[in-house]
């Protein structure tokens, strides 16, 4: 059987090209097939063999990250990484990118990355539990930029509030760099039983590919911009039908997991899998290429939301709210009794075949006679017709199934150091700028858009829902309660944290990125919390230039050294190319979502408000390297120096101090050091709490603002204090006592004393601004 | 002398782009007894009071509004049309 | 497949009680009937805070017309139908409310949290609307609210006056209705609760209100919320309290 | 033989009611030099098909919609406008 060739355009610059695709591939791709593809098999091999699904540019690199412990179920590769957290409980994480939708619909762009990474985590059985983000956006003084921030925290609180899952953490800075280019990292964690663990994969020849919820559209074809440009039809106007930003539907969603939670509770599935990039293309490929098996599929059979869509368009669309299930076909009622009570649409597109060949057909062919299983009337409302104006009884594509899904090539790019990055290493002339005046700085800091109070932001997010959360956001790590329906029940508590800083990381990648991963530790350490695995979304510039390769690569391994040092497993990951605005590429921003077990969880843990009538410690080292801190960057513009290089002996040793001070309820405030120094995180202490404080002994006022690694600040009763002390000793901690809390002044002796008031006014009083900003504000700027 | 105008926008969501407000509407419809309704699409309805020289200055104002802040053309459409008040207060 | 309104199909997904008291407890357990719609979210939250009260929750699914003998219903928070068109605007018309309205019109008490609140607004139970807040942002935080009166089947085991912090979790909870009906609301003595500070523009700083027959109440806060020191507030008990005591 | 017609929907907040997302919109404008505009209301724009045997009953039905459906009455006045449809598939 020779696929139907009929629709091959005949242009001057080939097609393959117009799809993005090299001639070497396009090589590649014929030599897989022994014959040169058709329209469709190029269309379905250009969204598979790009960047965003084949990870092309960043696999070798990706490799160098451990990935192993004993309690990784599932590791990278997968639709989640899954740990297993005791009592019979396993937790799935995962974080994605949604930067490029958010830039031009960031109301949409945000929602759909919020239903793309929920889908990524029930799709492993797994009920999410929580989300959280991590955004980046320009100035806020920008107008666009406060568009774009805005529309992004209500997309977010929109849909993830809709679909009924809390967002509880998350971390927001402000940056030119970025006023370009937005970045909107989400990360979603989920809970199972151990035993309802799921993979996405196929098997059993005869079982059905049953295709559920939203109908498939033309929306999100032109979002694989390669396909945009290419003539596949009738010139812009037809461009011009398929939107390239997509509309959430938090309710087919929240409808999409409560029937995929019930489908694998009871047993009806083999496998299942999410659509999110590429498409049906990819989710049929995936599931079969990892069960070694083939797979037939009907694309009249799949429900389409408009009339005379083209195959390809079928294929790659990226409607958003579908998933993929594999079943026995004595599975077929039970499913359809599942799928009604929830009101999901669901199609029986295919089935899968021995072998290993993908086969997209359209009608019926003669030797797959289970495709009548399931009409295309069955179950959907008026505005959904079946795209039965197909030619029927046509092979329209047939292929490996895992040459889409694995073969795609895998390229070692150019890599090398900017010219600056020796030099600044060595720049033993530069020094930074003296401190003046030690309030005024810490009120410029305080009104910093990225250290004020994101209360604004998080207070829009339901982030209580589940009754689950002890801890929620605001401070250095969110706590949860391990507790879910269905769930073995757990005295277990989650903590969770997302950063990134790409202050650090344009400075000096590698180390930058160990800092990170030290610092999402730390945030986890104040709750009580061993951290015991990771997962990083690497926002990057074009990987065609060869620095922004040298910061990829770097950042691997410093994550790699981090994790390796600390013993924490990175269990998944996902890489963002190609976030440049203007000819510049962002600075290099890896994001970090780590996630810590609590494991007895029965009382709060101390938070950062500080507590009257205390003695305040500072554990760890002593630190007075300003470069890389907020304070050099922002307020002197000075961006020279060193980063302060991290220690994981004496890390580790500082985050277990805390953690057993915590969790033995030594102490009654804890937060780490990181955006802004010692004196910001006083402050914020402060302000928290509701006290002020009273500080002596800093011989160099360069020491508030240094956000050197490793320290954090604890505050103890008088009597816990002696504790303290003790248990410091005895882990050879360094540790210095700065002073008391109390009154309502913030006083450090000789260079500061200024009214709590005036801080916390200064910290809380920013909102103003955004709270004006238009219902629906600035398109363009 | 400046005219008013009155002016409605409609902002709808563009061809091909999903409506799960509009389907939802209407997979709710035959339930209540309303068999004959399909293709529901929801949108918004601005209404407003613009001060201008003549109807086209007008015209250009408001399209320039919907650009700028009522609407964004990756997803919505505009509808514009204006119509010469009546005399009387606006409220 | 069936609209998302069609009567009379499929038992209800959720035919065994989901929440059990503690064992042994002396007292006769209340049975709660909480009304699920597609898109509700926190009726597994009303089951726990309710199990930690002794009574026993059992999950009614919204296309069914049978209450199952309870002896209170809850309408939970959540987004009925995705809140599409209007909050409340779809979920008035499931087969279960017809029962919930007879329920009601026969004494039997009802609470409306949030999601709930909103739609016992649009079936008519309670008067008024409930429109965007007046910032135009969704609201999760704490909130103060103060009862305004202790006679209604959700207060009577407050006192007037009394404080309590219960979180508030919301887009739409700013209370509107006309001038003759917040008179009658307020002669009546039927707003129940107020917020201290009043985060969304609610008129009159109403939070929660009560029918003429004080057995329906609607409110925006959370008291399931509030239900475990852990969790920052057990204020949210003395509520839930209240609807078992009226259901005795 | 039954007749298709378009309906448009205007959904508006009744006189009196206040109207945060017009006020927001009305406030943001003098800042985007629009100082001319006033009394901004925003409201919904539901747009359908429906099928009928003719005009006045396609009307009655659609105002059935409104009541029970559309619009909230205690806050909502809602605008029908019903043309007859082209030719053609709805869709
Ligand atoms: N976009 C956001 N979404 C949710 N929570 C946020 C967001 N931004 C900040 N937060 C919360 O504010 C607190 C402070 O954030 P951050 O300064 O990044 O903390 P840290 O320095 O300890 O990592 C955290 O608890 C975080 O969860
Ligand atoms: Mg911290």
């Amino acid at each position: 059987m020779t696929p139907d060739n009929s629709n091959e355009p005949n242009e001057t610059e080939p097609l393959h090209r117009l799809l993005g695709l090299t001639d070497d591939e396009a090589g590649k791709i014929a030599t897989i097939l022994g014959r040169e593809p058709n329209h469709l098999e190029l269309a379905m091999y250009s969204v598979m063999w790009s960047e965003h699904c084949s990870y092309k540019s960043s696999r070798v690199h990706l490799k160098r990250l451990p990935t192993q412990a004993p309690h990784v179920l599932v590791g990278p590769g997968e639709n989640a990484g899954v740990i297993d957290v005791g009592d019979g409980i396993a937790v799935a994480l995962r974080i994605e990118s949604h930067n490029h939708p958010s830039a031009i619909e960031p109301y949409q762009g945000a929602a759909t990355g919020v239903g793309g990474i929920l889908r990524d985590i029930f799709t492993m059985g797994a009920r999410p539990i929580c989300l959280a983000d991590s955004l980046w956006f320009g100035s806020p003084e920008s107008p666009r930029s406060r568009w774009i921030c805005e529309g992004v925290v209500s997309g977010i609180s929109g849909y993830g509030n809709a679909v009924g899952v809390p967002t509880i953490a998350g971390e927001v800075n402000f940056d030119e760099a970025y006023s370009g280019n937005p970045l909107v990292n989400v990360m979603c964690i989920g809970v199972l039983p151990k035993e309802r663990l799921v993979l996405g994969q196929a098997s059993g020849s005869g079982n059905l590919a049953v295709l559920l919820g939203q109908s498939t559209g033309r929306d999100g074809i032109g979002g694989v911009s390669v396909l945009a440009s290419a003539p596949l039809e009738d010139g812009d106007e037809s461009a011009q039908k398929r939107p390239s930003v997509q509309v959430g539907d938090p309710f087919e969603e929240k409808r999409l997991i409560e029937a995929c939670l019930e489908l694998l509770d009871a047993g009806v599935v083999v496998g299942i899998q999410d659509l999110g990039g590429a498409g049906l293309t990819c989710a049929t490929s995936e599931t079969a290429s990892r069960g070694n098996v083939g797979m037939d599929v009907d694309i009249s059979k799949v429900i389409v939301r408009q009339s005379g869509m083209e195959p390809f368009e079928i294929m790659i669309s990226e409607s958003q709210e579908r998933m993929l299930a594999i079943i026995a076909p004595s599975s077929l009622g039970r499913l359809e009794e599942i799928c009604n009570k929830w009101e999901v649409a669901f199609s029986v597109i295919g089935k899968v075949t021995l072998g290993d060949k993908l086969r997209i057909l359209s009608g019926s062919d003669n030797d797959s006679p289970s495709f009548q299983a399931n009409g295309p009337d069955h179950g959907y409302s008026s505005d959904h017709t079946t795209s039965s104006d197909q030619t029927s009884g046509f092979i329209l594509a047939e292929v490996p199934a895992s040459s889409l899904a694995q073969d795609a090539p895998i390229y070692m790019r150019e890599m090398q150091a900017p010219v600056w990055f020796q030099a600044r290493h060595f720049e033993l002339g530069s020094r930074p700028p003296d401190v003046v005046d030690v309030g005024t700085e810490l009120i410029s800091l305080l009104a910093n858009p990225s250290i004020r109070d994101k209360s604004w932001i998080y207070n829009q997010y339901d982030h209580q829902l589940f009754l689950n959360t002890v801890v929620g956001p605001g401070g250095d790590g969110t706590v949860l309660r391990l507790k879910a329906p269905g769930l073995p029940k757990s005295d277990k508590g989650l903590a969770v944290s997302v950063d990134g800083n790409s202050r650090w990381c344009s400075m000096n990648p590698r180390l930058g990125a160990k800092l990170i991963v030290a610092e999402s530790v730390a945030n986890l350490a104040c709750c009580g919390a061993f951290p015991k695995a990771l997962v990083n979304c690497l926002n990057f510039g074009n990987p065609e230039h060869p620095e922004v390769m040298w910061q990829l690569s770097e950042t691997v391994d410093g994550i790699a050294e981090a994790c390796t040092a600390m013993h924490l497993p990175v269990v998944g990951g996902n890489v963002s190319f190609y976030n440049e605005s203007g000819g510049y590429d962002i600075p290099p921003t890896p994001v970090i979502g780590t996630l810590g077990v609590i494991e007895k969880l029965l009382y709060v843990p101390p938070t950062m408000a500080l507590v009257d009538n205390c003695h305040i410690f500072l554990l760890g080292d002593y630190d007075s390297n300003v470069s890389g801190s907020r304070w050099a960057f922002d307020l002197h513009e000075y961006k020279g120096g060193s980063l302060t290089e991290i220690n994981f002996a004496r890390h580790s040793s500082v985050m277990e101090l805390v953690i057993s001070l915590v969790r033995q309820r030594m102490i009654l405030s804890v937060h780490d050091i990181s955006d802004g120094g010692m004196l910001v995180a006083l402050t914020e202490m402060a302000i928290k709490g509701e006290v002020g404080f009273s500080i002596s002994g800093i011989n160099d006022p360069a020491e508030l603002f240094s956000e050197g690694p490793s320290r954090v600040i604890v505050g103890a009763s008088e009597q816990g204090a002696q504790s303290v002390i003790r248990m410091a000793n005895d882990m050879a901690v360094p540790l210095r006592e700065l002073g008391v809390s109390g009154g309502d002044r913030l006083a450090i002796r000789g260079l500061m004393n200024l009214s709590l008031a005036s801080a916390r006014d200064t910290w809380t009083g920013q909102q103003a601004p955004a709270q004006q900003a238009p219902a629906q504000p600035l398109a363009t700027s | 002398m400046a005219m008013k105008y009155e002016v409605l926008v409609e902002v709808s969501l563009r061809e091909g782009i999903a409506d799960p407000q509009g389907a939802t509407i209407e997979r709710s419809l035959p339930a209540l007894g309303f068999e004959s309704i399909e293709s529901v699409r929801v949108g918004k309805a601005i209404r407003f009071r613009i001060q201008a020289d003549d109807a086209s200055s007008a015209k250009s104002t408001v399209q320039q509004v919907c650009e700028r802040l009522l609407a964004n053309p990756v997803i919505e459409d505009t509808a514009i049309t204006i119509t010469e008040a009546t005399t009387g207060d606006a409220k | 497949m069936a609209s998302l309104l069609s009567k009379g199909r499929v038992a209800s997904p959720f035919v065994k009680p989901l929440a059990q008291g503690r064992e042994g407890s002396p007292k006769l357990q209340i049975v709660v009937g909480i009304v699920v719609f597609p898109g509700s979210n926190c009726e597994h939250d009303v089951v726990e805070s309710l199990g930690s009260l002794d009574a026993k929750a059992q999950l009614l699914w919204h296309s069914q017309a049978d209450l199952q003998n309870s002896r209170a219903i809850v309408l939970p928070g959540g987004f009925a139908h995705g809140d599409y068109l209007r909050p409340g605007a779809i979920a008035k018309f499931s087969n279960i409310m017809n029962s919930v309205v007879e329920f009601a019109r026969a004494g039997g008490p009802v609470l409306g949290i949030c999601n709930g609140f909103q739609i016992l607004t649009e079936v008519g139970l309670l008067p008024g609307a409930l429109q965007k807040n007046r910032g135009l942002r969704f609201i999760c935080e704490m909130s103060q609210v103060v009862v305004s009166t202790a006679n209604s089947s959700a207060s009577r085991q407050l006192a007037q006056g009394a404080q309590l912090s219960i979180p508030i979790n919301h887009f739409e909870g700013n209370f509107t209705c006309s001038h003759d009906t917040l008179e009658q609301l307020q002669q009546e003595d039927r707003i129940v609760f107020r917020y201290l500070n009043n985060p969304n523009g609610s008129v009159d700083d109403i939070a929660g209100i009560t029918n003429e027959t004080r057995n329906v109440v609607g409110m925006m806060p959370h008291p399931e919320r509030a239900c475990d020191p852990m969790l920052g507030s057990s204020d949210g008990i003395q509520v839930l309290a209240s609807l078992l005591e009226a259901a005795q």
